[in-house]
């Protein structure tokens, strides 16, 4: 437990020196729907329309840009072999990473998603069922994300692989996330999108840690 | 002109300036203001189709025409640290970037206030609020910037490139309601010739106009004169001054 | 106490060495040498339990022997300090806090040295930081991959030291370095891993 | 002018090597379209009206995505002071590596944004304009967003700092770039909004390089 | 010909040294000494122009000197082969492409190892690769740092062989290094940059 504390506070650490970091995907999220709004037709009323897909396809993104950093910095300074000699088991220490990526990308897009629902024209009830979604989807996205990196950590620009095997995996998510809102957008029951993603985040929150220790362990060898 | 340049330029010296100025600022800003705004929100006849929604003018278009002087302030600030590598340039360019940052934000709240009753929503996609929002974002990458470097001279010398490059948005919020058919309405105070207002609605504007661009100064000098003394701490003057 | 035998490694296609069968008890510390690219890294990394060998056992006593691992790398974020890295191995390691500081202040890093990012220490204070990871906590097995790199005189001075309390505790050491080991250490053993068949 | 080629051919080296590293971005935009497609109402008539929106945007976060690359490596492995210090003016081989990033990243995605517009129902004259939008776009997406990259390179995390200094420089890109597209859709005519990129891209190309190898000295000291 | 005038370096808000005066002439090597962190590194960044100096002038003759620069890190792309690493930076300075070969061969490193991707090799590998830019071409200023770390017993007879034929051409090195020198070189200074108060 402990340790898994020390895993954790040196990510939040680390991203409290990287000064303004966890301010960043959010920020990221507020000026992709800008340009997004900025592309499309001024005032356009379609825009609402489109809401749940921009801002899920955003956050999405948003937590993209942060996964491969995951474990990269790790892998190449030998941190990642350190942790694997540690007596912490490995899935553990994954876990507390993972864990504090959500804490710093995920939850704030979380927070931040509701004002801008309302600012690209989404109402009450919508809003609530977007929010919801996004709760459940982006540890999901932290967590495939987070494996998937592992799996490229050592293959040279990973970065850019990265979001191509981690989308697909995502896809289902962003389904039933945007889904639910449109349902909700057009007075259909939202409950069966929401139970899906409970299912999808059940699913990864027990399976992804070992997965994802495997996948280092292949990666350093 | 060079010798004065200079001695403007030297820390010390422009501390007791700043030291001298700096109460006259704040109390003419304050009066402008008070004449402004109690001459505007009380006095001045409603507008005869917005009725009182209008007066939101006195905060919108002062605060909104600040956001795009002090951007282009920080720019030139920056052009010259870059150019003379001068310290007291670098200290204005960082100490703008927050007031400028606070005017776009009334400006934008204030706009989308007045924005409902207007046009029924508080905001949309349009040129205009875009581009100030995009304003915003620089503003607010500067400041990123400026705090994510550890040395301050590093610091101010990157946050001047992208205050340079990022100048070219100012004259696209500027002129975006000419360029685009934008709902929000095109330049009737702010331009040159004959203004398109009633004189008793305009004269409180402008003394509101005036009144916030001196509070502006105001701050910008203190924050001027905090970054110097962090920067300075160890050199003599500091010393002595806090002596 | 760790045995090898009739190890071999590979690295690509390309066969390192075969054939190595040596056994290290406590209080002994087994210098690797040979030339640059003989495979020395490799073996320390096979013995850590990083590498797959190619065939051979590799047998410890206890199994699995607690060890510390110190390669090339140093193994810190540059963006933390010293204090906030050991901090953190502590953590790992289920050593507590406080021991970071003593180690760090042990490998000679000033209190202003050890609050500042890893960043923007030099060379031989960043390696006296990996080495710091040692005094962390006790372990049986010490292996040092070119530990003495970028030290200076009296770092090495140091570090001799810290090996020869670690060997006079029965401790076991496997180390590479293309130096000259500092005299007066206890129950040394050369292995010139580039002249296995010849000895 | 050998040395230049050297820069880029070594870029392009570097690419290869990183195996298929060139079709990434390219084929994350069509991942990013696809997810896009689920996320928006199956085969949903408003598509087309946002297809510009979506395809530039795309591009510009497929650019983004190997934005942040473009100096971090040399940077960290010392090869940056190396440029600084040979006699190769630094401009001049910042110049290659821009040139080489448009090849790689840029020129893909406007040959592909031709298909992707068909596919999100664009007609044959728009497509046209989207191609030249983009044709116009990406080089100055590539300038500015390396101006930017080479700003943040010695900062921790730079790559979150990046993609938020670089789309509010990007946003007048886009509008125009989208802008076009739009007034092709409601037939009026086009050749003020490519006009406009014309301008942005060529005062790109005459200053980037400069600004941009001040940021490089500027964050290698 | 190098000569420094009162030269002082600070890092952040710590002074390194100050007033440090020296001029150095063709053929001279200045071997730098000095305990971790005493500012060795920073010196040579100075005199190659990467870091601004707090006061004191820096004079070469003719101006700009043309140097060659070794730093702590290689500057080799782990994933391009150390042939398509030298001949990148033949190109960069205008040396032909052969040359980068040469110089590989030069510096002991076999064919199979030099068409191999950089982060493959070993850790005196890499290093040998790093030292085969100081032959592209001939440059009268060598500013090396730490160039002897990781190189095995014959990596360093050649590092000496290299110093020796480019200081008897009338070159001039600047290096720092905590191991003591091979032997036989001539126009060596030593420079003990932390006692420079008593000396
Ligand atoms: C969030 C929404 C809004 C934003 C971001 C915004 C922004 C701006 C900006 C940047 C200016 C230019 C100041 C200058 O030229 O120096 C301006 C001026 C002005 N705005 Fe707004 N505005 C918004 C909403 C509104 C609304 C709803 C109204 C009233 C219908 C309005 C009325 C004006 C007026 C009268 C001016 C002065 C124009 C002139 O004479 O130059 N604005 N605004
Ligand atoms: N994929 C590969 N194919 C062929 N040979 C390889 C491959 N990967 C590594 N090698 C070789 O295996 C050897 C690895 O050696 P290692 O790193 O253990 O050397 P070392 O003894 O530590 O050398 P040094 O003293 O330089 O640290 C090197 O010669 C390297 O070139
Ligand atoms: N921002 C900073 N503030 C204070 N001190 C700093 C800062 N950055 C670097 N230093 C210190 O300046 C010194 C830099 O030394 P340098 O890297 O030149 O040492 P060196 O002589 O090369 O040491 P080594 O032998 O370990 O390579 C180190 O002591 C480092 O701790
Ligand atoms: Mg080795
Ligand atoms: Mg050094």
């Amino acid at each position: 437990m402990r340790a898994l504390v020390a895993v954790m506070c040196r990510e939040l650490r680390l991203a409290a020196r990287a000064r303004s970091d966890w301010l960043m995907p959010p920020f990221f999220l507020l000026v992709v729907v800008t340009v997004f709004g900025f592309g499309a037709e001024p005032n356009d009323p379609r825009l609402s329309a489109f809401a749940p897909a921009i801002l899920w396809v955003a956050s999405l993104l948003a937590a993209l840009l942060t996964l491969e950093r995951l474990f990269r910095a790790d892998y190449e300074d030998g941190t990642l072999e350190q942790m694997m000699l540690a007596p912490l088991p490995l899935y553990l220490s994954a876990a507390g990473k993972l864990i504090a990526h959500w804490v710093l990308t995920g939850l704030p897009l979380v927070l931040l998603s509701a004002p801008l629902g309302v600012a690209l024209g989404l109402d009450g009830a919508d809003v609530r069922v977007l929010v919801a979604g996004l709760a459940l989807g982006t540890p999901c996205i932290s967590a495939i994300g987070g494996f998937v990196a592992a799996l490229t950590v050592g293959l040279p620009r990973a970065g850019l692989l990265l979001p191509v095997l981690v989308l697909p995996l995502i896809v289902p998510v962003v389904i039933f996330g945007a889904g639910a809102v449109r349902s909700a957008q057009q007075g259909l029951p939202v409950d069966a999108p929401l139970y899906f993603l409970a299912a999808i985040l059940a699913v990864c929150l027990t399976l992804v840690p070992w997965v994802l220790s495997a996948a280092l362990r292949n990666a350093v060898d | 002109m060079w010798t004065w340049f200079h001695r403007l330029a030297s820390p010390p010296h422009f501390f007791r300036l700043a030291e001298r100025w700096l109460p006259w600022v704040g109390v003419t800003a304050l009066a402008l203001l008070a004449w402004g705004w109690i001459g505007g929100l009380v006095f001045a006849p409603p507008d005869y189709q917005q009725k009182d929604a209008f007066r939101i003018i006195y905060v919108h278009v002062p605060t909104a025409a600040a956001s795009l002087s002090l951007y282009t302030l920080m720019a030139v600030a920056g052009a010259v640290a870059l150019i003379w590598r001068m310290k007291l340039a670098e200290c204005v360019l960082v100490a703008t970037a927050p007031v400028g940052a606070g005017m776009t934000v009334v400006a934008l709240v204030t706009g989308m206030l007045w924005g409902k009753p207007m046009w029924g929503t508080y905001w949309v996609w349009d040129a205009r609020l875009t581009s100030e929002l995009v304003l915003l974002f620089l503003y607010l990458g500067v400041i990123g910037l400026q705090q994510a470097f550890e040395d301050a001279r590093a610091a101010a010398r990157a946050c001047a490139l992208l205050a340079i490059v990022g100048v070219i948005n100012v004259p696209i919020v500027k002129y975006s309601v000419e360029w685009w058919n934008s709902l929000h309405q095109t330049s009737t105070i702010l331009k040159l010739g004959k203004p398109t207002i009633t004189m008793d609605m305009a004269v409180p504007l402008y003394a509101a106009l005036v009144g916030t661009f001196l509070l502006c100064a105001y701050a910008i000098l203190r924050r001027v004169q905090n970054e110097l003394l962090w920067r300075e701490r160890r050199s003599g003057w500091v010393a002595e001054l806090l002596r | 106490m760790l045995k090898i035998d009739r190890l071999s490694l590979s690295r690509g296609d390309r066969v390192l060495f075969s054939g190595l069968s040596l056994s290290l008890s406590a209080g002994e510390l087994l210098h690797v040498r040979g030339a640059n690219g003989c495979g020395k890294t490799s073996l320390l990394e096979a013995l850590a339990g990083l590498r797959r060998v190619a065939s051979g056992v590799i047998r410890t006593q206890p199994d699995p022997l607690p060890l510390h691992w110190i390669g090339h790398r140093n193994a810190l974020s540059a963006s933390l300090s010293p204090l906030q890295n050991l901090e953190f191995w502590a953590g790992l390691h289920g050593a507590d806090a406080a021991a970071a500081d003593a180690a760090l202040a042990a490998v000679g890093l000033k209190p202003a040295v050890r609050k500042r990012a890893v960043r923007s220490l030099s060379a031989g204070q960043k390696r006296r930081c990996a080495l710091a990871r040692l005094l962390l906590q006790v372990r049986a097995l010490w292996l040092l991959d070119e530990p003495l790199d970028g030290l200076d005189a009296d770092g090495i001075a140091l570090m001799a030291d810290l090996l020869r309390a670690h060997l006079d505790g029965g401790g076991l050491v496997v180390m590479t370095s293309h130096q000259m080991l500092p005299a007066a250490l206890p129950g040394v053993r050369e292995l010139a891993l580039d002249r296995l068949g010849s000895s």
